[in-house]
């Protein structure tokens, strides 16, 4: 029972670093019907740029993180002005989006591998607070519960902000029909790009948190999270906020189950994605999509 | 505007020839091309690999006088087995390199080695420890300890130590190289009778290895047998110990464990860590204090076991290519190879076996106070 | 000529890799000039390899006939694939050839038929450069071929309007699955031909990224005719060593150029490097007309 | 029976009854008009006929085959063809191009000859080229062939939309607004092409808002409105009609079309 119980706290855990990474992912799917695949590179560069901050210019990692937020926000406006506004008058924008979207993650990952290296680095000892609880025989830390609840908070201010804000029902509109949305007097290409700012800058923030727990940061980390990122907003429903949420704490404990009931790991990435596969067949919309038929 | 295009032209001619004129004139000097993985995957090993080679040929450079010169050519495979191809051929039949030391990966060196060998040059490898890569020719050599050696000598050493009985392997099941060690550590466990309770696996790049941790936490080992290299080590090592899977319950490494790196990511947490090495950054002998010193003073880092059997390989090379008269013959390289004994490196007193693998005494350590010291020999 | 052996000898590599990935690029064309974005072509190269491989290394199979087993195992998991999953639209259909793709990777990693993360040794090392070039040149004439053919004219129209297409008699399921079917033999064709270029092939020759580099290889080159994606792979194989001859040494310069290329490539030639020939080719007509 | 047969179909979507117990017949070799206020089920029809949407309820025949079972490219390839009220022409082809795309049905263009260059593929590709060429013809796009299509004008575009949907060599056409948006002269040459059309035996069913192209071309029309046939008669009749009188100004008086 212990056993269970602390894998299902791994998978909450680690569930809610996806769900924060792919919250980001899917506000601009929802918004453009453009995948961003620079996204994996946005959350590294944000991790390593808090990393920077805290270690070489001193900086508290109170205000580093923050401070790295908006860094990675600006580094998606870059990235929508120079991969995704050339393109959206084209027909095949939603395709050739995706490969200005690849390139500029190579091109993110060549910086990063040019600034910081290839060793992995790590934030300074005492950076956070580490303190661990053990409670009937489960293990939690502090930065644990520290992260969910930012990754949590963060959700939830977004959700609001998406639902109740003049600007995020202005999202929404873009998001649904952006001839619609022009004709209403809102300035679709500002909300695009704000879009990309906030996508960008909860990639960067789940880069943080990714780099603060697991404290081995490298250039090429976003990879490894970018195809899990793929399956959860998949799996959530493309351009559903709660969906990737959802989806991010699903995949997270459907690792964490398959491990803990087949005894064995060799399994894990095969399940997860073979979970996607069949999403895919019986329910392309996702757990919580909109169904929208989007034809061509 | 004109005027000074013509003088740079001039001047950069003038650069050229001249070095055209350097090389030729110093003909007492070989080429030595070395294959590392300075990008991509493995880019960690291969950054330790370039500085330890090329603080090992500039010393020899420096001290050879109007002796005896290595040419050094550094190409980068991008851990990719494709681009190691490439740059096989093209310093085999484009430089005309006497000599190449690498590749960094197993993998890259199963696909390029036997180029060499059907090119009839030879090949030092340094980091390669899966089985299988000396035999691919007469051409073939290596300093680096195979998985073979080093880890029943850990196994060995560690049971006498801790009186182990039951442990839990965790590895990477998609390397080669964490998956040799894995196969080496379990069929050396079932020999020495000690009891396998459990095997968990993870991929290259995962950071969490949590579920797998808990897993092992419920099956209560004595040990944790690992086979990972030190990007995932360092973060097995600190989930174990945030787990609360206590220090008593050594986790013991393979290979991959043999980077500072690990304690300085895993910090506390790598304490206890036991790991089988073919070099001990703390040995006494002076080549090696000498070359620990030289390297953090050139690179503002302590050298990892990797930049140390790069360090040994050049001389080991050098060695050879002076006995070879000079090292521009490819076969007369090889012979000396061959025939190298007793020579006095960083990595100890080295020789090659007859299969041309590496001959020397490997050592058990453990990590203490955040430095590796001999647990045992 | 004896500079030329040189070449060889130097690059010879270098171009047998180049005729590879220009055939796994031509796979991918085929479902992309349908309109379909596939991420599964790196996979049914994986089916092609293991599959001609261990019939080389396992059962002594002729090479010819190892190929043709690969070819055709690609085939069959293209087809068992590809009904279900193409009823999925753009990114969608892309996301499941990618899920597939990396549950066949995996079954690479944990099998002992395929010898796991070390991957399947001692494949007979046959393939040479001429019988690459000559499968090369093949295809691509099959392809420029096929884009006459009435399949070639209704896959080229259901990338411009499914909806349309029906309604002009093309079985638009039908040959959905038809390309996806062709485009996974030659895939595995590559894929088996890859194995006997090198001793061995591992899982991480036909991962994720192995599958985007071929949907790049096709926008850099342009998908619109035949020699689109052998230009585009040709070019982005070779750019490695071209910036090494060059000098460019330095890793994160070299990836950085590569991502270069390919945005200048999808921001300013949205029909690809081949669109700069045929415009030349076009306006040289027009000025004969 | 050459005669297309509409008996009792209907379609909702959702909740909202698009069509409700639709039946009219029409006869071959007659042009036979659709009209009705917008949002009363013309285009729905059509999409149902042409096998891109199947009927809730009803059925179909044309020449014996049921069309209610059949799917799109199968309705295509029994001789019926149709245009789309939004030109769905493939954008990024020529004109040439896009009427040899129409093609698909009425050619072989078998693999096999043209992976050995036999003169047989040379010669049927040089005959569908003429073919094509001669359809541009007709619709009056012969100075255009090499135009993308998505460079013509509006009325170039139906134009070219009619020319692929004949290259079908059908003996049923659907037509979807084919004058919509045209100025009058252009309105003029495409109903000379109908007559032509009708002359050489071709059954044409249409939707079009355009009334006096309606009146002077059809032998007879249908009348929808809210998913129900109004009537069904020769041009005069429906002119008579009160009820469709009714449907058309509204109640209010407010003109629809």
């Amino acid at each position: 029972m212990d056993l269970l119980l602390q894998q299902l706290i791994n998978g909450l855990f680690i569930g809610s670093v996806y769900g924060l990474f792919a919250v980001g992912y899917t506000l601009v799917f929802g918004v453009l019907d453009m995948l961003n695949l620079a996204h994996a590179a946005i959350f590294t560069l944000g991790g390593l740029i808090a990393l920077w901050l805290v270690e070489t210019a001193g900086v508290s990692l109170w205000l580093a993180f923050p401070m790295a937020c908006v860094a990675a926000g600006l580094l998606g406006l870059l990235l929508n002005q120079v991969a995704f506004a050339p393109l959206r008058k084209r027909s095949d924008s939603q395709f050739s989006g995706l490969i200005s979207s690849i390139a500029m993650a190579i091109i993110f990952e060549a910086a990063a591998l040019g600034l910081f290296g290839a060793r992995s680095v790590r934030f300074p000892v005492g950076t956070v607070p580490t303190h661990t609880w053990q409670i009937a025989g489960i293990t939690i830390t502090l930065l644990q519960v520290g992260i969910v609840c930012v990754a949590a908070s963060l959700m939830v201010i977004l959700t609001l902000f998406i639902g109740r804000t003049r600007t995020g029902k202005a999202i929404r509109a873009v998001g649904e029909n952006e001839r619609a949305a022009t004709l209403l007097g809102i300035n679709v290409n500002g909300i695009i790009a704000f879009t990309f700012f906030v996508s960008s800058a909860l990639g960067g923030a789940a880069g943080i948190l990714f780099g603060l727990y697991f404290n081995n940061l490298t250039p090429d980390m976003g990879r490894s999270i970018e195809l899990k990122g793929l399956a959860v907003i998949i799996l959530g429903g493309m351009g559903s906020i709660p969906g990737a949420i959802l989806g991010g704490l699903a995949f997270g404990l459907s690792e964490v189950l398959t491990v803990a009931i087949t005894g064995t790991s060799n399994l894990r990435d095969a399940v997860a994605f073979a979970v996607l596969f069949a999403i895919l067949l019986i329910r392309p919309s996702g757990l919580l999509g909109r169904g929208k038929t989007r034809e061509a | 505007m004109k005027l000074v295009g013509r003088a740079l032209m001039g001047v950069v001619i003038g650069i050229f020839l001249l070095s055209a004129v350097a090389t030729t004139a110093f003909s007492a000097s070989f080429k030595m091309g070395f294959v590392f993985s300075m990008t991509g995957g493995a880019a960690v090993y291969g950054a330790s690999q370039k500085e330890g080679a090329s603080l090992a040929v500039d010393q020899i450079n420096a001290a050879a006088g109007s002796g005896l010169k290595i040419i050094p050519i550094f190409e980068d495979d991008a851990s990719v087995p494709q681009q190691g191809t490439n740059v096989f051929n093209k310093l085999i039949n484009g430089n005309k390199v006497s000599i190449i030391i690498g590749p960094t990966l197993s993998n890259t060196a199963k696909i390029t080695d036997p180029i060499a060998q059907k090119a009839g040059v030879p090949v030092l490898a340094i980091s390669n420890t899966i089985s299988g890569i000396t035999e691919i020719g007469d051409y073939i050599f290596r300093d680096s300890l195979t998985e073979n050696v080093v880890i029943p000598h850990t196994v060995k050493v560690a049971k006498e130590k801790l009186k182990l009985k039951k442990v839990a392997i965790l590895y990477g099941n998609d390397d080669a190289m964490t998956k040799a060690t894995y196969e080496v550590f379990k069929k050396v466990l079932k020999s020495s009778g000690i009891q396998i309770l459990g095997e968990q696996t993870f991929a290259k790049g995962d950071r969490d290895f949590s579920p797998q941790l808990t897993q092992i936490k419920a099956q209560n080992p004595d040990a944790i047998i690992c086979g990972a290299l030190a990007e995932e080590a360092s973060g097995i090592i600190s989930q174990a110990r945030q787990l609360g899977i206590p220090k008593t319950v050594r986790i013991i490494g393979g290979n991959g464990f043999n980077s500072p790196g690990l304690i300085k990511n895993a910090g506390a947490a790598a304490e206890g860590v036991i790991v089988g090495a073919a070099w001990n950054i703390s040995s006494t002998a002076p080549l090696n204090v000498k070359f620990v010193n030289d390297y953090t003073k050139k690179y503002k880092h302590a050298p990892d076991q990797f930049a140390a059997q790069a360090f040994a390989g050049v001389h080991i090379a050098y060695q050879a290519a002076k006995a070879s008269n000079g090292g521009s013959d490819r076969k007369a390289l090889r012979d000396a190879m061959a025939k190298i004994k007793n020579l006095d490196t960083v990595l100890g007193r080295f020789s090659f076996t007859e299969g041309r693998d590496a001959n020397h005494i490997g050592v058990v350590q453990e990590i203490r106070d955040g430095k590796f010291v001999v647990l045992g020999n | 000529m004896e500079h030329l052996l040189q070449f060889y000898a130097i690059y010879g590599s270098v171009i047998n890799f180049i005729g590879i990935n220009a055939l796994l690029a031509l796979s991918l064309n085929v479902t992309l000039s349908a309109g379909m974005l596939s991420l599964g072509n790196a996979a049914f190269a994986a089916v092609g390899g293991y599959t001609a491989g261990i019939l080389s290394l396992r059962f002594g199979f002729p090479y010819v006939a190892s190929l043709a087993g690969g070819t055709c195992a690609a085939g069959l998991v293209g087809l068992v694939i590809g009904l279900p999953v193409l009823r999925l639209k753009g990114v969608f259909l892309a996301m499941a050839t990618l899920a597939f793709g990396e549950v066949v990777r995996l079954a690479a990693v944990n099998l002992d038929v395929t010898g796991g993360a070390e991957g399947l040794t001692g494949i007979p090392n046959v393939t040479t450069t001429w019988m690459i070039y000559l499968v090369l040149a093949a295809a691509a004439y099959f392809i420029a071929m096929l884009r006459r053919s009435r399949l070639g004219w209704g896959l080229v129209s259901m990338r411009e309007d499914e909806t349309a297409a029906s309604s002009l008699g093309i079985p638009v399921t039908y040959y959905k699955a038809v390309a996806f079917v062709i485009g996974a033999m030659l895939a595995g064709l590559a894929g088996g031909m890859y194995a006997h270029l090198n001793y061995l092939i591992t899982p991480r020759d036909y991962g994720f990224f192995i599958a985007v580099d071929l949907l790049i290889y096709n926008i850099v080159g342009g998908t619109n005719i035949w020699y689109g994606p052998i230009l585009g792979a040709a070019l982005l194989t070779a750019l490695p060593e071209v910036l090494r001859g060059a000098g460019v040494t330095a890793g994160p310069i070299r990836m950085g150029i590569n991502g270069l290329i390919l945005l200048l490539v999808i921001l300013f030639l949205p029909n690809g490097l081949a669109s700069l020939f045929a415009r030349r080719r076009s306006s040289a007509v027009k000025a004969g007309a | 029976m050459n005669r297309l047969l509409v008996e009792n179909v209907s379609r909702h979507f959702g909740g909202v009854q698009a069509l409700e117990d639709v039946s009219f017949i029409v006869e071959p070799g007659t042009i036979h008009g659709l009209i009705g206020p917008n949002g009363a089920g013309k285009t729905t029809l059509i999409n149902i006929l042409s096998g891109l949407l199947s009927p809730s309820s009803g059925r179909m025949n044309y020449r014996n085959h049921d069309l209610h079972r059949l799917a799109a490219h199968q309705v295509a390839a029994i001789g019926i063809a149709r245009t789309f009220q939004n030109i769905r022409l493939f954008p990024h082809m020529s004109c040439l191009e896009n009427v040899q795309a129409g093609q698909h049905v009425t050619s072989r263009r078998s693999l096999l000859p043209r992976l050995f260059h036999l003169p047989s593929a040379r010669r049927e590709d040089r005959d569908l080229c003429e073919r094509a060429m001669a359809m541009l013809a007709r619709v009056g796009l012969d100075d255009k062939v090499s135009y993308q299509s998505r460079n013509l004008s509006y009325g170039e575009r139906r134009r070219l939309e009619i020319a692929r949907a004949l290259s079908l060599n059908p003996s049923l056409l659907l037509l979807d607004e084919p004058v919509a948006g045209m100025r009058q002269g252009e309105a003029m040459v495409v109903a000379d092409l109908l007559r032509s059309l009708c002359r050489e035996g071709m059954t044409i069913l249409l939707i079009e808002h355009n009334m006096s192209f309606v009146m002077s071309l059809c032998s007879r029309i249908t009348v929808l409105d809210f998913g129900r046939v109004l009537t069904t008669g020769t041009p005069a009749e429906v002119r008579a009609c009160r009820e469709v009188i009714e449907a058309y100004l509204g109640t209010t008086g407010e003109p629809h079309a």
